[in-house]
């Protein structure tokens, strides 16, 4: 099993001052599968996330990708490396415009930031692709609006359109749905579902119903340590994941 | 032995300056998000002002350190109400710039009318002596001035950390809106709290008038040592910036001395520190790290 | 307790509230649903006093309170759980719950608080914007009870909780109900709305769409559902 | 004088250029040494005016005579922008005081490269007599050899024996340091220790925790500091007791105003040189009755010797007849004068170096001082060809 | 001790960092209309003022647009940017007058030594951001200071450099006059340099950091080098200016080095205009301008005037007046287009 994952990590702890949020945690995740991450509320999903994406550095534990260590590396370097992540606290750049938004993350694979001597024009080869990406997650309409007019639901699809312009191997979304309204909720899941062709995708999802429509593995952590681990229909019939996370009337929702 | 101790307790003297400066600075940035630039300013202004309540009113050296304070402190709040508070929406370096523009205001209102020669000011008779510690002897004075900083700093961290007023304005000056949505009346406390931290930084000049140059341009250097101490320290955390100030005191008397020979090191010495905790740590000694993402 | 007349609200030249009136009786629970967009939180903010682009009469026990500032409104019994949670970075969990005075009859005593959200007590001591998004969102709500609010204005309470904290949340605003608290509640999720509200208003560009009871959105759910996305 | 503008402008022919003599006056109008020359310099190139034209009416070359100054805050950089417009834009014919050894050698260069004459009266390095002098600058009130060479010979010739020497870490100390252990030496006695202060300075306190515990243990502190400086170590020396500890106070440069500003009381007993002293003499009392009037304070050395360079730059335009600056320097190289300031004045032709009388003086205990501003009794006079040195090799005019 | 945790902007949360103003582009041919105007004023300038202060406007428009280009567009605040206009100045000094270099390449060397120290300075400084990232820059700037006031043998201390040649291939430069068309050319390409960072994809990206460098990160955007890079080349602009400086006073002094020379290059870029670029050379013509009057007419209290001016810009023209002038024009034509239609 860990020969063939594409992301894995080893015995992955993370502690803050005396707390430990993610504690030992082992987790594979195979290629072009969807994983899903799910847990109550501060069981560490989001700092496995700042773990995995290198914006936390971990007190313990290894990672790999695609068979390379990429412990400790910076949060650009793994980026570079194919692991886009979205946030789970909407961040966007304010100012910019959402087609900049996917402009600039287009560009990040080439060494084109580096130019500071060439002119800003040569961003133009991107447009396309740009409102291409902005379509899928229907934004085509508010490409030139100010990421910080939009609407939260809006925010967060151009969160979306962002992970995807960076065209990544492995596509972390925390909590991709949240604030969303139902028809929102809807065309998310289609795209995820269309992007996921080629792809990995790890998510952190608390609407059941999104991930049961999605995932082929969900791992349920409680307290920073792996609960239950595998496929949906499985974990979401298991006592201890009802009791800990579902709750019993939800259960049968 | 004897020269070191002596040089020690040197050091613990001029480090409480730092430390007072820099608790004020603390303290206001602790509360508003505020560095305040002018804080050399007021470190003059309090001892110009025990000068002039001396020289023009005859009012001794023990009212000027009780009438120093509170005359800046108002003046602080009133400029509090005037200037700062219309920024704190703002990006905090705004409240810096607006600060650096009042430190040139200042500095060149007492320098039109006072010039800038240091003027020179006793120390109060009943502290005129020096007292005897066995191995060496020091100025009674400045026992007094070390004694009464480490009171000071000890005072208000406890103010800080066991009271309510902390916690509040803390809370106002990240929010202001939603902590008004708690009912709270966010300018009632904003405003007192940059007072205070003025009122200690006229303090620290009041008590440097009769050990150090008095003049309109006293403070200004000096605000950028104090920047590098609280950096050093951690600019949110109070105690940090306290325990810089009285470090850097001490490695800086050491480093005249022993040092003499490197005068370019023993100079920059303050800066040097700055570096090396900015690569070790740098939110400072006892900064917290900073949240991911 | 609380009414609205004619309220409108703007921002910059652009209008989001368009005459919106509405009621809410002492010890209700009113839901507002509305799609993404369509002025929600700007209403709650309007009662709250923080929106300054407004026009209109906002009632509070009968008394106008229009102009009054924010936080002598919170001193009349507001408690506001805004959309973003509104955590202090500044201030330790504990802090966080016992910084706003109390402004009501029924305020909880921490104790109860940490009873009731254990996952707060244990972080009690950490900066609150280090919490999880869902300890957040517990520590808004524990917030305004521990005020001892009489009227509560929740943004979106549920966001990003667990299906099991979703259930406790509504039995905790259906426990305060019962003692006599009445909630303005903006809520995405109509199962959870339908749980604990006894009234629904939709709104929709702006106005009031359509006021509607519980028996009235169980019938309807589909449809509303379909509308809520389109 | 010409003014701004395109290209280099050359002097005519006539007599006086724009029939007019324009003297300015650039230095410290704000700063550190503000009181000690400054504005109050202005007043003093005024009353030479003044002065001039009682004295020769209508004979006067011109009656239209006037002062332009400007502040340098001490700083180089500007000191040479300020110097170059004055004499481009306001049409100075001669530039006096520049106080400030950086300054006053950049305002040499400017005197050359523009052909004007320029008095220094403030400056104290030797330099502007000796590497950097030029044929259209003059060094005329002080400077830092006659200053050493006052205090540290006749002091130690007093009995002050062992020495530790503090001095601010900049050309100015550096240069006093190195003269006045030197003349220390000279004279017999020794110099236990040296150091240099940093530049400018609040805390002399390890310094002053240091000097009771060398070995042997120096019976004086030579201070070269100077302004705030100044101000700031007697103060702690005061509060540190040093006097009681049996360690005299000898200052290398100071002017009556910083006596002022300490108080007499504060700096009893401490000895210095003096280029010039207000109540020496009856000539010198009517100068300074007048130029309290004027000011109301009493002059400093370099008020008199900016009155005094107006007044011989004034005469020796009325005398050549004409303000060509080539004209009026070989009026006045190697004049002898005396004047309210010049004592067996003459002005050397070699270096420029203005040499006259120097007094060795000591700040009187507060008991004595019956007057205000009456601080100080003359020890000692200097004779001229001794105060200062003799002209150095290194100046090439 | 529980006071308070960082306030870098990337953790906090709540309204974004506002404030930082970009004025939006206007049309084409009033681009070219400024940019024919422009030019044709920095030709004229020294026939209508004093040709020194001329050069000064040079240098310090320089000097802003260095600073401009740091908190403008990377949203770095340096306030020790002295450290640069000063280390260039002593080394296109100590090299005009040791090796005897046309003053063109002196300045040039002078800006390359200010782009090297930029390396270590700016390596550790943008590990903090925002108002720290003020105080860092200060402090080293501080600590540069000292080190060239205690190494007097090469600096000359207190005294300064004086007597800097300003040597051309024998062409005689003591004329200012002169000596201003001489340096309008390397402060031409130096303004250009400026505007060509700005509008390239490197500077897209800059802004992009400016407005969220956690996303810029999740993007693969190496932030912090991307922001060392920027302090490199700002540092080098501003050592252009430092060595025209010195070149046109033939002499260096300490003050290069100071603090408050920092603060009076903010101050500029304030006045004219933060993130407009060219906001720092209008701000810079004025405030030269403004102190050369001052100083001329015999007022004292410089730092009063500044001060105050500085003050009033904070509170009321935050935009400054290359930014307010723009806004005005951008609403009119705004109003304009709607009348129109
Ligand atoms: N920077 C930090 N400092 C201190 N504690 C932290 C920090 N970040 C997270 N924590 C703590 O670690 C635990 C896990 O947080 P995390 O954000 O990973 O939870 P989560 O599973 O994503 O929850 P949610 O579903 O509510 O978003 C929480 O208890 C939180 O308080
Ligand atoms: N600061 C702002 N500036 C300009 N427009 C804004 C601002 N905040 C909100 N808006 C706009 O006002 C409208 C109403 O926003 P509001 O936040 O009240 O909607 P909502 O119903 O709460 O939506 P959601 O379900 O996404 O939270 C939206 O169209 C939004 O784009
Ligand atoms: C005290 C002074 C006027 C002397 C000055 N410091 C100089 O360097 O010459
Ligand atoms: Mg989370
Ligand atoms: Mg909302």
């Amino acid at each position: 099993m860990a020969g063939q994952a594409l992301l894995s990590a080893r015995g992955l702890t993370r502690d803050f001052r005396g707390f430990r949020a993610v504690d030992g945690v082992d987790l594979d995740v195979a290629p072009e599968t969807v994983h899903a991450l799910v847990g109550p509320n501060g069981a560490g999903k989001t700092t496995l996330f700042n773990l995995l994406t290198g914006f936390l550095p971990p007190s313990g534990g290894k990672i790999e990708l695609d068979g390379r260590d990429v412990t400790g590396l910076p949060p650009e370097r793994v980026a570079r490396l194919g692991v886009a992540r979205s946030f789970q606290i909407t961040s966007l750049f304010p100012q910019l415009c959402a087609r900049e938004h996917v402009e600039l993350a287009l560009q990040s694979s080439s060494g084109l930031g580096w130019r500071f001597w060439r002119s800003a024009k040569l961003m133009h080869r991107y447009r396309e692709r740009a409102e291409e990406l902005l379509a899928m997650v229907g934004l085509e309409e508010l490409a030139e609006a100010p990421a910080e007019a939009l609407a939260y639901g809006r925010k967060r699809a151009l969160e979306l359109a962002i992970a995807l312009a960076l065209d990544p191997k492995v596509l972390l979304l925390d909590e991709p749905t949240a604030g969303m309204g139902l028809e929102d909720v809807d065309r998310t899941v289609e795209l995820i579902a269309r992007v996921r062709q080629g792809r990995t995708v790890v998510m952190v999802e608390h609407n059941m119903s999104v991930v049961g429509r999605l995932a082929d593995t969900v791992t349920v952590l409680q307290a920073g340590k792996v609960l239950v681990e595998g496929p949906y229909e499985q974990v979401r019939a298991d006592e201890r994941v009802i009791t800990a996370y579902l709750g019993a009337a939800d259960a049968a929702h | 032995m004897t020269g070191f101790l002596q040089h020690t307790f040197d050091g613990l003297v001029n480090g409480a300056f730092y430390a007072l400066l820099a608790l004020g600075l603390a303290v206001i940035f602790g509360m508003l998000r505020v560095v305040n630039f002018a804080h050399g300013a007021f470190y003059m202004l309090g001892a110009m002002g025990a000068y002039v309540l001396l020289a023009e009113l005859g009012v001794p050296f023990w009212w000027a350190l009780v009438i120093m304070p509170v005359v800046l402190g108002v003046l602080g709040m009133a400029l509090e109400r005037a200037f700062v508070h219309r920024l704190a929406q703002l990006d905090p370096l705004y409240n810096f710039l607006l600060t650096f523009g009042l430190t040139l205001i200042l500095q060149d209102l007492v320098k039109s009318r006072y010039g800038v020669q240091s003027i020179p000011y006793a120390p109060p008779a009943e502290l005129n002596g020096s007292v005897d510690f066995g191995l060496f002897d020091f100025p009674t004075y400045r026992v007094f001035v070390l004694v009464f900083a480490v009171a000071i700093c000890v005072g208000v961290w406890w103010l800080l950390t066991h009271s309510r007023v902390g916690m509040v304005v803390r809370a106002a000056t990240e929010r202001p809106e939603l902590t008004r949505a708690f009912g709270i009346n966010v300018g009632r406390w904003v405003t007192p709290v940059f007072g205070f931290g003025i009122a200690l930084a006229g303090l620290a000049g009041v008590l440097a008038a009769p050990m150090r140059a008095v003049n309109p341009l006293m403070g200004s250097d000096l605000i950028i040592v104090v920047f590098a101490v609280v950096v050093i320290g951690g600019l949110g955390s109070i105690f940090g910036s306290v325990a810089a100030g009285f470090g850097i005191g001490l490695i800086q008397a050491w480093g005249v001395v022993y040092l003499a020979d490197w005068p370019i090191l023993s100079q920059t010495l303050v800066f040097i520190v700055m570096a090396a905790v900015l690569m070790w740590r740098p939110a400072g000694l006892f900064g917290r790290e900073e949240a991911p993402a | 307790m609380l009414r609205i007349e004619n309220l409108s609200a703007f921002y910059g030249e652009a209008q989001v509230l368009r005459e919106v009136s509405l009621d809410v009786a002492a010890g209700e629970v009113v839901t507002l649903v509305g799609r993404n967009g369509a002025g929600k939180s700007t209403l709650l903010r309007c009662v709250m006093g923080l929106h300054a682009g407004q026009r209109g009469t906002i009632t509070l026990d009968g008394r106008d309170v229009t102009k009054l500032p924010a936080y002598k409104r919170a001193r009349l019994g507001l408690g506001w759980v805004p959309d973003d949670r509104g955590a202090y970075a500044s201030l330790s969990v504990t802090e966080n719950l016992t910084l706003p005075p109390r402004v009501g009859p029924d305020p909880w005593p921490l104790e109860r608080v940490y009873e009731a959200f254990p996952a707060l007590y244990t972080r009690r001591d950490s900066a609150a914007t280090m919490l999880s998004g869902g300890e957040q969102q517990m520590l808004a709500l524990a917030r305004v009870l521990r005020m001892g609010a009489r009227l509560l204005l929740c943004d979106e309470p549920t966001e990003g909780l667990s299906p099991l904290l979703v259930q406790q949340v509504g039995d905790l605003l259906r426990e305060a109900k019962k003692h006599g608290v009445t909630v303005l509640l903006v809520e995405q999720n109509l199962h959870f709305a339908t749980g604990v509200a006894d009234r629904h208003y939709l709104l929709a560009e702006g106005r009031i769409a359509e006021a509607m009871d519980n028996s009235e959105v169980r019938s309807r759910e589909r449809e509303l559902l379909a509308y809520l996305g389109i | 004088a010409g003014c701004g503008g395109g290209g280099p402008s050359g002097s005519g022919d006539s007599k006086l250029t724009d029939d007019k003599i324009v003297l300015g006056v650039l230095n410290d109008q704000s700063g550190v040494y503000a009181d000690a020359s400054g504005p109050n310099s202005v007043k003093a190139v005024e009353m030479a005016i003044a002065d001039f034209k009682a004295k020769y009416g209508d004979k006067a070359i011109t009656k239209n005579i006037s002062v332009e100054s400007a502040d340098h805050q001490n700083k180089p950089d500007i000191a040479n922008t300020k110097a170059a417009e004055l004499y481009d834009r306001k049409g100075v014919d001669a530039i006096f005081d520049v106080p400030t050894s950086s300054a006053a050698l950049k305002v040499a260069d400017v005197a050359k490269a523009k052909k004007k004459l320029y008095f220094n009266i403030t400056g104290a390095t030797t330099a502007l007599t000796g590497a950097s002098c030029n044929k259209y600058t003059f060094h005329y009130a002080y400077d830092t050899y006659m200053l050493a060479h006052g205090t540290g010979t006749a002091a130690t010739q007093q009995g002050a024996k062992n020495w530790y020497i503090v001095y601010p870490d900049y050309a100015f100390g550096q240069d006093m340091e190195k003269k006045f252990s030197a003349a220390v030496e000279g004279a017999g006695g020794k110099v236990v220790a040296k150091d240099a202060t940093p530049f400018p300075n609040d805390n002399f306190s390890t310094f002053l925790l240091k000097a009771p515990t060398l070995n042997p243990k120096p019976d004086t502190l030579g201070t070269m500091q100077a302004g705030g400086d100044l101000v700031n170590l007697v103060k702690q020396y005061n509060e540190f007791k040093l006097r009681d500890k049996g360690i005299g106070l000898a200052v290398g440069l100071m002017f009556l105003t910083d006596i002022h500003s300490l108080t007499p009381a504060a700096l009893a007993g401490t000895t210095y040189t003096d280029a010039w002293y207000w109540n020496f003499d009856q000539q010198n009392r009517e100068f300074a009755d007048r130029f309290m009037k004027e000011t109301g304070t009493r002059p400093t050395f370099a008020h008199a010797a900016n009155y005094s360079a107006a007044m011989q730059y004034l005469e020796a335009v009325q005398a050549a007849g004409t303000d060509d600056a080539d004209k009026v320097v070989a009026g006045l190289e190697g004049k002898e004068i005396n004047d309210v300031f010049l004592r067996n004045g003459k002005i050397r032709a070699e270096d420029h170096r203005v040499i006259h009388d120097a007094y060795l003086a000591q700040v009187k205990p507060a008991s004595e001082v019956k007057e205000p501003w009456d601080y100080v009794k003359v020890l000692k006079t200097i004779p001229a060809a001794e105060a200062f040195a003799p002209p150095s090799a290194e100046c090439k005019m | 001790m529980t006071t308070v945790v960082d306030s870098e902007p990337g953790a906090k949360p709540g309204p974004a960092r506002s404030g930082l103003v970009a004025v939006a582009r206007a049309p084409w041919w009033l681009r070219y209309a400024l940019l024919a105007v422009g030019l044709g004023v920095a030709l004229w300038l020294p026939n209508s003022l004093y040709p020194p202060v001329a050069v000064d406007i040079l240098c310090w428009a320089l000097f802003a647009v260095s600073v401009d280009l740091l908190l403008g567009f990377t949203g770095l605040m340096s306030f020790g940017h002295a450290a640069f206009w000063g280390t260039s100045a002593y080394v296109a000094g100590i090299v005009a007058t040791k090796a005897g270099l046309p003053f063109p390449v002196a300045v040039l060397i002078g800006a390359v030594a200010a782009a090297v120290l930029a390396v270590p300075i700016g390596y550790l400084a943008v590990k903090r951001t925002g108002i720290y990232f003020a105080m860092v820059t200060l402090a080293f700037a501080q600590m540069i200071y000292y080190v060239a006031n205690k190494w007097s043998t090469v600096t000359g201390g207190e005294n300064g450099l004086p007597s800097v040649p300003r040597e051309l291939g024998g062409l005689d430069l003591s004329d200012e006059y002169y000596f201003y068309y001489a340096a309008l050319p390397i402060a031409l390409l130096g303004l250009w340099a400026a505007w060509r960072i700005v509008n390239s994809p490197f500077g897209r990206v800059l802004v992009g950091i400016r407005d969220n460098p956690a996303r810029a990160r999740a993007l693969g955007y190496p932030v912090h080098r991307y922001k060392l890079t920027a302090f490199v080349l700002s540092a080098f602009l501003a050592g252009l200016g430092g060595g025209l400086f010195v070149m046109n006073h033939e002499s260096v002094a300490l003050d290069a080095l100071h603090w408050t020379t920092s603060g009076k290059a903010v101050i500029v870029v304030v006045l004219g205009g933060i993130g407009t670029l060219w906001g720092g050379v209008i701000g810079a013509a004025f405030l030269v301008r403004l102190e050369d009057w001052l100083s001329f007419s015999g007022f004292e209290q410089i730092g009063l005037v500044t001060g105050a001016i500085f003050v009033l810009a904070v509170l009321l023209f935050r935009k400054g007046i290359w930014g307010t002038v723009a806004t005005l024009a951008q609403r009119r034509m705004a109003r304009r287009r709607q009348s129109d239609s």
